[in-house]
């Protein structure tokens, strides 16, 4: 059994002593960490007025500095990687051959180009690197800037670019960070802050970036962090998991972001279905936002509605689409999508169940490889919520309104086929829940616009603050009006 | 001690009639030798194939996917093992939809009783269905508590019943000279003290009337229960079709219905008055039954909330210490502020808290306790089986092996009795307990798959939230 | 003792039934409502798609809404303004010549202009109109749009006006509000809707506005409205009272945004104390953060470290500064500041005891007209958190630092003097919590224009949705790139 | 009725008028039924001399009396009510800085509290105490100054000036709790100097119940500590209940980490985390000592209505059940203290004691030389003749009439006080009838409707909404002190 250290990294500090044993998950492999109770002292940042450094920074700084880290998070050349690598395939869900490409191109993240359009197009260069001023209609003057905080990010392991992600946005809103890392991937934050370290040391982002693993609920970590004279805005990533640990310590002072779990769907118009050849197209799209991942992810779809139609020649399309659907999953290239790494023994169970069932679901394939259910009736199955493992299933409808009235506020992305259908359904699909409209087969490429699960992470990380200036002689004093 | 070995003729009868097991002693049926146990295995497991195959739709879907035409040996059984969510494999919307007659379709895909003729049409929620189908059929249908949201459905007949109440008798009987060899002696004569709903299609209630009917000559006068009532299946179901409605967004709100809903507030209303109908039948059986022995049966928080009453009157040792304790099933997910084991016998006066047993409701004969060395003994009328979970491939019936535990029960005669559990069993097939049981050992270790893979500070971003129901978790914990 | 009732409004319906009493604050005025439990089913609009009729409408309609309610909403000709107004006479801590003030000028916040400046500084009106495109570096051609949401308002009371912005914010983000009123202003929310009935009883935005009272922590009622099939937001105002019970309902599906409670500070350069004139000019504004609208609100100044030193003649300047600031406070005009009706008893307690027992204390004024306290140490009295009725505490300072230090999470807005020293301090003082700076004197001239309490409340009000298109003639399927890859993840 | 008491008062003058009036805390050698069978009149007359020599005693000694009476131009008091605007509120018994104690300024608190007692501190120097307890042992060694503290939620402890000279007045009046009047069953208390004393909490510290205490084994035991046994025999600590208020302020305020502890109390935090880890130990020893050598005898028990059903419910998982002779005397304080009661908890405390009945209730605060008043049968709560008894607007603050029934804030001016200004002003809203409207229980002088109301409840947590003021938050004294360990 693999057995890791995970470091304890406090602000350009790295501690490696291995007090506490964690068990990884799937029986897997365990690792040891530094005790952070034994380093509460210097986990929240001293004083807020240490954010000072990095708003001295430029932008410019900024995107060289991530350029550079980039540069150096090549998979190749980079022992943190490799290690967080290994330690990955014994925890994730995601194969070696997936977890290998996202590794090799997790720098790509920090790439200029990427940093820029993160931070231009979410809030604003300048009101990152200053104060952006305005005339105000009813007199004076007033600047607002946006503020980078003292932040907890809580994050989500099932894909390592969430490691990265959250730590190249952090950099870019100038905040505080400290990563409270999941069981599921302990490593990948700590593999870019150990390269920052190694780059530089005394860097304000360096200074700035701690991550730490605890396990989630430990009251002595968390009463001792989670107060507002430590922490201006806690970001959980995976719902319930996080919450329920973390609501209580909700209080006027700290702002909780949460980035909901979410699942995905699909939708795909009659046009699909109107040739054969068309039906393997839109299958093969339809494939890759299934299986991209090994359906890991909240983009993935699970279920997909198809306009087949429920009478009988629907059914018989629906079917065959089923076949053609599976194929494509099956037949994706080894660093997209493969069979089922961690299988979820519940839904295994479910689909022999309805393999074997009578009257209501045709299943294509199971067991590791993945399946492909159709529902016999213009309903998804009942633990649809389980789906994964590439299990999709097949919903055929005849009204539109079916797929409509399913989207709720547990909806991500949903990836359409036709592109006209999009145009046709996106207001609907957007006031019942959807946060995510895409071009089937695109769902797991992200434009990384600001909008996220509905809404604007980003811009809710900062601290917006304003700072207006009257004078006399312009506005009169209240005491003389 | 000299055990008794089996006569031929008892071994054909039981090769005739597996269900007559019961009328065995416990430390007679563990006497028998294994070989003689597995003979009659093999000749029940051939008949039932052989005429179930062709009256249970879903058995030939899978012989014929597995292309199994016959079998010749136990091992071939072990493909046709269904999983237990075969039992819930019915879409939930039915139930919405109030389309019994679909769901009895479905049911008929599962056993060799014929439903075809059944009329279902008018039956109000899934209790009159199933008040429908006890009348109309020899079925009477046991389903679970639900906890996972959607409720499971067991085609049980009435006669299979009757091996049930006899196993449950046995189940309280020690093994050779165990201490609870002759717990037996005047069983008929106790009266049965039942800490939960008396009506309904639960294990318990089920149980319930079969004790009754089969043990007691229908003299319900034998059972008293802290709730006369019925545990109804409506609002056992309800948690899980709160969930799929919201799964199915704006759709799925829409069928939720006001019926339902207000079913919902009913019960929970009703279960405001619980603490008060626990006193009263607190005090009723201190005032009628105190320094007794009797029967006692509940679920672990049920029987342990009976413990606090006791307590609270500063009450301890109520019964005869050889009282017998039927406290089947695990905390349902309670968390006990101290040792409820303790706090139970010290209400009830016994020394040693009933042995844990082990078994499952799909199974019609098959609770039984843990030997004194905590090992646990399939029945001679369960056939084990352990499979690897990754593979579904049958591990060698040999040595210790570890795997997913699946079963076939000879008792079962009108639908297919090979069922495979979500339970990571741990099994020494060849080295007989030293307390002298013949046959396979089962350890005593045993853990759900699904907990095992469980989550364990795992944070992803892929999932959606549960629709959770206080008032509903609340009940399925205080079920058996 | 008033009776008042107080409706259930429901999408233009009116409930009017009296099934509850309750008791209103300060013993003053106790009301009737309707039982919101009756109504469960009612309250939260079923599906959120019954938002789309407010898609049928554009900007404009919206404005023009809003401009004809600015018309009916002059107090003089309103009888429902007229009587939230009697109500919060004995509810509210505001005299009557202020909330007189208050309620004339409520209108302003509908009148068009006001709404479109607001709408476009704060989100933007195409957003809001529709999609938004975007071509985007991954290839993708992207849309946004800002989506209305179905929202719960739990609403402070201590000013009227917090209730007519809702309103209007509402209307421009075409989302369904439910406005959960407070003891202390129960029927102002109520008037707005109102008026809305009378004016267009079956347009949208009047159809997607209800108001009620119920107990906040009524847990029987709230557990069944707070649930994600419900509802998409819940604003609350107020701190933990209002937040303690409503934490439990955070949960996935259901975004919690917190408008806490803050207190505000002034800070004031020695250049203040140069001359006489100068200083008089610094007591004069300072009078004005402190006193305008009675200090009621968050923005107004209750702690004033003054840069005076600490030594005997920098005590000796603080303490005339004091007397200066307390004159001010008496000569303010009564449509700004007047004495108080009453002092809360518990501050006037606090105050007679430093009177009669510290050395470290000196207290000018008191009772009605208010009080100036100085320290005659650098540290604020005690229960600073429960100064008002015109009461602050001057606290002199040799180092600026201490000012800095003391600004937390809790601080919104802190007035300056001179505005150099604005300029001077405002990162640090930002980095420490402070949300909003202002040269001293104009504190209670709140630009509803962009953010608001550090946070940019309007934008989270909207759900963000995104849409991309890609061409996979400009981009191939991932299956078929090698180094596919997503930047975000999730 | 009336007259038979009039008579028990006249039968037996163990008093002269003239003793009490210059002595009035000897109002406690009386019986309940003697003192409290004063015919009106000649009470009032006594409060009035009583009082104007109450007032001159102190006038010229305690500084805060001098100021008071001085803004308000009160000279001498010859008529009670003058004495109306002479009360003073609890604000003033905690108006120094809280930095004081965060800093450990101890010397200016001793100059602080030099304004509110009859003694002179001014040669006084505590500047070498570290923490609250050191300064209040300080006190103790030095003066005869017992001061005794509140539990001080907020972290800003009152301090009230008690000197030994009131500790017998203490002792008895507590005894005089337990009885009864006339011809009421328990009018005839005997033997309270033979009975073992059980208190439910800590019994060491400067709080009114451990003070009690030391009181009682004081006047009835010789100062045999023996008599006494407590569930806690350690010492509640003023710091750590400072401390604890202190952490819910800065949380409130977000400002944890700027929270100062004195450095003695950083000195003590082992001793802390020791008291933590004993706590279990001793609740078992004093269970064990409940149910050997108590068991079954006949006892005085006291405690507040949380520390008891604590104490029952230790009880009944300690199998301890009618622990005590149901002829004990039962002395239950305090209400809820803000914390949530399991339903039944009456019957819960009453099985684990093992009497017949919940004991009828008290009231007082502890700024009375006798904390408690027990409910007579008609559930009314009549004070003993050493409290003169204010009505005061709580509006206006005006003073109510002194006669019929009148409800506003509650005020007193406690007689049996020999060393600092015994007026002072609660924040109680009562419902109270002046002698001239007596009880129908018999008792002379005045008495309070059960109705009794904190203003901060009427007032606020009502539903009030305002985007101005800070929040609220809970209270882990020692986890921090422990925290801040590390």
């Amino acid at each position: 059994m693999a057995k890791f250290n995970v470091p304890l990294i406090l602000r350009g500090k790295v501690i490696e002593d291995a007090d506490i044993e964690f068990g990884g998950r799937r029986g897997g492999s365990s690792f040891t960490s530094a005790d952070v109770r034994e380093h509460l002292d210097e986990l929240p940042l001293s004083t807020p007025s240490a954010l000072r450094d990095l708003h001295q920074l430029k932008f410019d700084d900024i995107a060289d500095f991530l350029q550079e880290v980039g540069t150096r998070l090549s998979f190749r050349h980079n022992a943190y990687l490799q290690e967080a690598y290994e330690l990955s395939v014994t925890t994730s869900g995601l194969s070696p051959q997936i977890l290998k490409v996202i590794y090799e191109t997790l720098g790509q993240g920090f790439g200029r180009s990427v940093v820029h359009q993160t931070a231009d197009k979410s809030i604003g260069i300048p009101y990152l690197d200053g104060w952006v001023g305005m005339k105000l209609e009813t007199g004076g003057h007033a600047w607002t800037r946006a503020f980078g905080a003292r932040a907890v990010h809580i994050i989500a392991g099932n894909v390592p670019n969430v490691a990265a992600m959250s730590i190249m946005r952090n950099a870019v809103i100038r905040s505080d960070m400290i990563v409270k890392t999941p069981s599921n991937d302990p490593l990948t934050a700590a593999a870019v802050a150990r390269t920052m370290i190694d780059m530089a040391p005394d860097h304000p982002i360096t200074k700035h970036l701690s991550v730490v693993y605890w396990k989630g609920g430990d009251t002595r970590v968390e009463e001792a962090l989670y107060t507002p004279a430590h922490v201006d805005k806690i970001v959980a990533w995976g719902g319930l998991a996080s919450i329920t640990h973390i609501s209580k310590y909700i209080q006027p002072g700290i702002d909780l972001i949460t980035l909901d779990p979410k699942l995905s769907s699909t939708i795909i118009g009659k046009e699909a279905f109107a040739s054969d050849a068309t039906m393997r197209e839109v299958a093969g799209r339809a494939a890759v936002d299934i299986g991209h991942r090994n359906q890991e992810a909240c983009h993935n779809a699970r279920v997909v509605y198809i306009q087949t139609g429920t009478d009988k020649e629907g059914l018989t399309k629906a079917n065959r689409f089923a076949q053609y659907l599976y194929d494509s999953i099956q037949a994706l290239p080894p660093h997209i999508s493969g069979p089922a790494v961690a299988p979820d023994p519940a839904l295994a169970e479910e689909v022999d169940a309805l393999k074997m069932s009578i009257g209501y679901y045709e299943v294509v394939g199971g067991g590791p490889t993945g399946a492909v259910i159709v529902s016999q009736i213009d309903e998804p199955v009942d633990f649809a919520r389980l789906l994964g493992n590439r299990v999709a299933n097949l919903v055929p409808f005849d009204s539109l309104e079916t797929p409509i009235r399913s989207t709720n506020a547990y909806t991500q992305t949903i990836g359409i086929y036709p592109d006209s259908l999009r145009m046709e359904l996106r207001d609907r699909l957007a006031l019942h829940g959807a946060q995510r409209l895409v071009s089937l087969g695109y769902a797991g490429r992200f434009a990384n616009i600001g909008p996220h699960d509905g809404i604007e992470p980003l811009r809710r990380m900062c601290k917006w603050i304003v700072d207006e200036e009257y004078r006399p002689e312009s506005v009169a004093l209240a005491s003389m009006t | 001690m000299d055990k008794p070995t089996a006569p031929q003729r008892d071994v054909d009868l039981l090769g005739r009639h597996p269900e007559r097991y019961p009328d065995l002693t416990v430390t007679q049926q563990y006497s028998i030798p294994y070989e003689t146990v597995m003979d009659i295995q093999l000749t029940v497991l051939k008949k039932r194939f052989d005429t179930l195959v062709h009256k249970v739709p879903v058995l030939a879907k899978l012989a014929e996917s597995q292309r199994i035409g016959a079998i010749n040996d136990i091992h071939d059984a072990a493909p046709l093992l269904f999983p237990h969510s075969i039992y819930k494999s019915y879409p939930l919307s039915l139930l919405e939809k109030s389309r019994f007659d679909l769901l009895t379709k479905w049911l008929g895909t599962l056993t060799s009783v014929d439903l075809s003729a059944v009329d279902v049409s008018g039956c109000v929620g899934i209790d009159g269905w199933l008040d429908a189908m006890d009348s109309q059929t020899e079925l009477r249908i046991k389903h679970s508590s639900g906890t996972t949201g959607k409720l499971s459905f067991v085609p049980r007949t009435l006669a299979e019943t009757e091996a049930t109440a006899k196993g449950w008798r046995r189940s309280f009987e020690g093994f050779g000279d165990e201490p609870h060899a002759n717990a037996l002696a005047g069983f008929e004569d106790l009266q049965v003290l039942l800490v939960g709903y008396r009506k309904g299609a639960l294990a318990y209630p089920r149980m319930m009337d079969a004790a009754v009917h089969w043990l007691y000559g229908d003299d319900e006068g034998k059972v008293i229960a802290s709730n006369p009532g019925r545990m109804s299946a409506d609002v056992l179901s309800l948690g899980g079709r709160l969930k799929a409605a919201q799964d199915k967004g704006e759709l799925g709100q829409l069928q939720v219905s006001p019926a339902l809903l207000a079913r919902r507030a009913a019960f929970v209303e009703e279960q405001k008055a619980a603490p008060q109908r626990l006193k009263a039948f607190f005090d009723d059986i201190v005032q009628r039954y105190r320094g007794r022995r009797v029967i006692i049966v509940g679920s672990p928080p049920a029987v342990y909330d009976l413990a606090i009453e006791a307590r609270k009157a500063g009450l301890t040792d109520l019964f005869t210490p050889d009282t017998l304790a039927s406290i089947g099933g695990g905390a349902k997910g309670r968390v006990f502020e101290e040792d409820y084991k303790k706090v139970i016998c010290r209400f009830i006066g016994m020394e040693e808290y009933p042995l844990d047993g082990f078994g499952m409701s799909e199974m019609c004969l098959g609770s039984s306790r843990m030997c004194l060395l905590g090992n646990i003994h399939p029945l001679p009328n369960l056939i084990p089986f352990l499979l690897d979970h990754k593979t579904g491939v049958l591990l060698p019936r040999e040595g210790t092996q570890t795997g997913r535990y699946g079963w076939f029960d000879l008792a079962i005669q009108t639908h297919w009795g090979g069922l495979l559990s979500g339970d990571r069993v741990t099994m020494t097939w060849d080295e007989p307990c030293a307390c002298g049981r013949a046959g396979p050992v089962i350890h005593s270790e045993i853990r759900r798959f699904t907990e095992i893979e469980g989550n364990d500070d795992k944070i992803t971003c892929a999932g959606a939230m549960d629709a959770h129901d206080k008032a509903l978790e609340f009940i399925a914990r205080q079920l058996g | 003792m008033a009776q008042y009732h107080v409706p259930l409004i429901i999408r233009g319906r009116i409930v009017d039934d009296a099934d509850v009493e309750f008791g209103g604050r300060r013993g003053g005025a106790s009301f009737t409502a309707p039982d919101v439990k009756k109504h469960t089913d009612a309250i939260p609009l079923g599906t959120p798609s019954s938002l789309s009729d407010l898609y049928e409408l554009n900007f404009d309609d919206i404005l023009d809404y809003l401009g004809e309610l600015h018309q009916r909403m002059a107090f003089g000709r309103n009888p429902y303004l007229q009587e939230a107004f009697e109500l919060a006479l004995s509810t509210s801590g505001l005299t009557e010549p202020l909330l007189r003030r208050t309620y004339q000028m409520m209108r302003d916040c509908f009148e068009p202009n006001f709404a479109r400046e607001f709408a476009d500084s704060s989100i933007g009106i195409p957003y809001l109109e529709g999609w938004v495109q975007k071509r985007m570096g991954n290839g993708a051609m992207a849309s946004i749009r800002a989506i209305g949401a179905r929202a719960v308002h739990v609403v402070a009371g201590n000013s009227p006006l917090v209730s007519s912005m809702t309103v209007m914010r509402n209307a421009v983000l075409r989302s369904d509000a439910i406005i959960k009123t407070p003891s202390n202003d129960p029927l102002t929310a109520a008037a707005c809707a109102r008026t809305m009935i009378d004016m267009a009883p079956d347009h949208p935005i009047t159809k997607h506005l209800s108001v009620g009272y119920w107990k906040g922590g009524d847990s029987s009622f709230e557990d069944v409205l707070y649930q994600p099939k419900n509802i998409e937001k819940i604003i609350a105002w107020g701190g933990f009272a209002s937040i303690t019970h409503i934490a439990k309902y955070i949960q996935p599906g259901i975004d919690l945004i917190t408008l806490d409670p803050k207190l505000s500070s002034s800070i004031i350069g020695k250049a203040a104390f140069q001359d006489e004139r100068t200083m008089a000019d610094a007591a004069q504004r300072m009078a004005i953060d402190i006193g305008s609208n009675n200090q009621e609100a968050c923005l107004n100044a209750r702690v004033a470290y003054i840069e005076s030193g600490t030594d005997e003649d920098g005590l000796a300047k603080a303490n005339r500064f004091g007397e200066m600031v307390y004159a001010a406070l008496q000569s303010l005009p009564p449509a700004l500041s007047t004495p108080v009706r009453r002092v809360e008893p518990q501050l006037a307690e606090e105050i007679h005891s430093l009177k009669m027992m510290s050395d470290e204390h000196r207290v000018i004024g008191g009772g009605n007209n208010g009080a100036v306290i100085v320290s005659q140490t650098s540290e604020p009295v005690d229960f600073a958190r429960i100064l008002t009725n015109r009461v602050a505490n001057l606290v002199p300072v040799d180092d600026l630092e201490i000012p800095v230090r003391s600004v937390t999470a809790y601080t919104q807005t802190i007035g300056i003097y001179p505005d150099e020293l604005k300029a001077k301090l405002r990162d640090r003082l930002a980095f420490h919590g402070a949300q909003r700076f202002v040269s001293l004197g104009y504190a209670a001239r709140m630009s509803y224009a962009g953010p608001h309490d550090g946070l940019e409340p309007l934008r989270r009000m909207c759900k963000w949705i995104i849409e991309e298109e890609y061409d996979p003639a400009e981009t191939p399927l991932p299956s078929k790139s090698y180094a596919e890859f997503a930047v975000t993840d999730a | 009725m009336q007259d038979h008491e009039t008579n028990a008062y006249l039968r037996r003058p163990a008093l002269s008028t003239e003793e009490l009036t210059a002595a009035p805390e000897k109002f406690l050698d009386l019986t309940i039924t003697e003192m409290h069978s004063i015919p009106n009149g000649t009470l009032q007359e006594l409060h009035t001399r009583a009082l104007s020599e109450h007032f001159t005693a102190m006038v010229e000694r305690v500084p805060v009396l001098a100021l008071l009476a001085e803004e308000q131009h009160v000279r001498e008091i010859s008529d009670i009510a003058q004495a109306g605007p002479l009360l003073l509120s609890h604000s003033v018994y905690k108006s120094y800085p809280l930095s004081v104690l965060e800093n450990g300024r101890f010397d200016r608190l001793t100059r602080w509290l030099d304004k509110l007692t009859a003694h002179d501190l001014s040669a006084l120097d505590a500047s070498a105490c570290g923490s609250i307890d050191e300064w209040i042992d300080f006190l103790d060694a030095n003066t005869d100054i017992r001061v005794k503290h509140s539990s001080g939620t907020t972290g800003k402890l009152s301090f009230v000036p008690r000197s030994i000279s009131e500790m017998d007045t203490v002792a008895k009046g507590f005894m005089r709790f337990f009885e009864g009047f006339g011809d009421e069953p328990d009018a005839h208390l005997t033997g309270f100097e033979s009975l073992p004393i059980i208190h439910a909490g800590y019994r060491h510290g400067a709080m009114g119940q451990a003070r009690l205490l030391d009181a009682v084994t004081r006047y009835f035991h010789g100062g045999d500590d023996s008599w006494v046994t407590t569930s806690n025999p350690g010492r509640l600590s003023a710091d750590v209940l400072s401390l604890g208020g202190r952490i819910k302020g800065a949380e409130q305020r977000g400002e944890l980490g700027k929270l100062k502890l004195a450095p003695g109390l950083l000195a003590r935090r082992d001793a802390f985390e020791k008291e933590q880890a004993q706590t279990e130990e001793r609740t078992r020893a004093f269970f064990h000592d409940v149910a050997t050598r108590l068991r079954g005898r006949r006892v005085v028990i006291s405690g507040t209505v949380p520390q008891l059903v604590d104490l029952a419910e230790e009880g009944g998982k300690h199998g301890v059940m009618g622990a005590f002779a149901p002829d004990s005397l039962v002395h239950i304080a305090g209400g809820s203290k803000g914390r949530v009661l399991p339903d039944g908890y009456r019957e819960q405390i009453v099985q684990f004691i093992g009497i017949d009945a919940y004991p009828r209730l008290g009231y007082g605060m502890t700024e009375m030389v006798n904390a408690t008043h027990r409910a007579c049968p008609l559930d009314h709560y009549h004070f003993r003749p050493n409290i003169v008894p204010f009505i005061i607007d709580p509006q206006t603050g005006e003073q109510r009439p002194r006669k019929g029934t009148q409800t506003g804030r509650f005020g007193f001016v406690d007689l049996a006080v020999k060393t600092h200004w015994g007026g002072f002003l609660t924040g109680d809203q009562v419902t109270l009838s002046f002698g001239d409207t007596p009880c129908g229980c018999g008792r002379t002088g005045a008495h309070v409707d059960p109705a009794i109301r904190r203003y901060s409840e009427t007032e606020g947590g009502d539903d009030k909404i305002t985007c101005a003021g800070a929040p609220d938050a809970h209270n882990r004294a020692l986890d921090f002190i422990t925290r801040v360990a590390e």
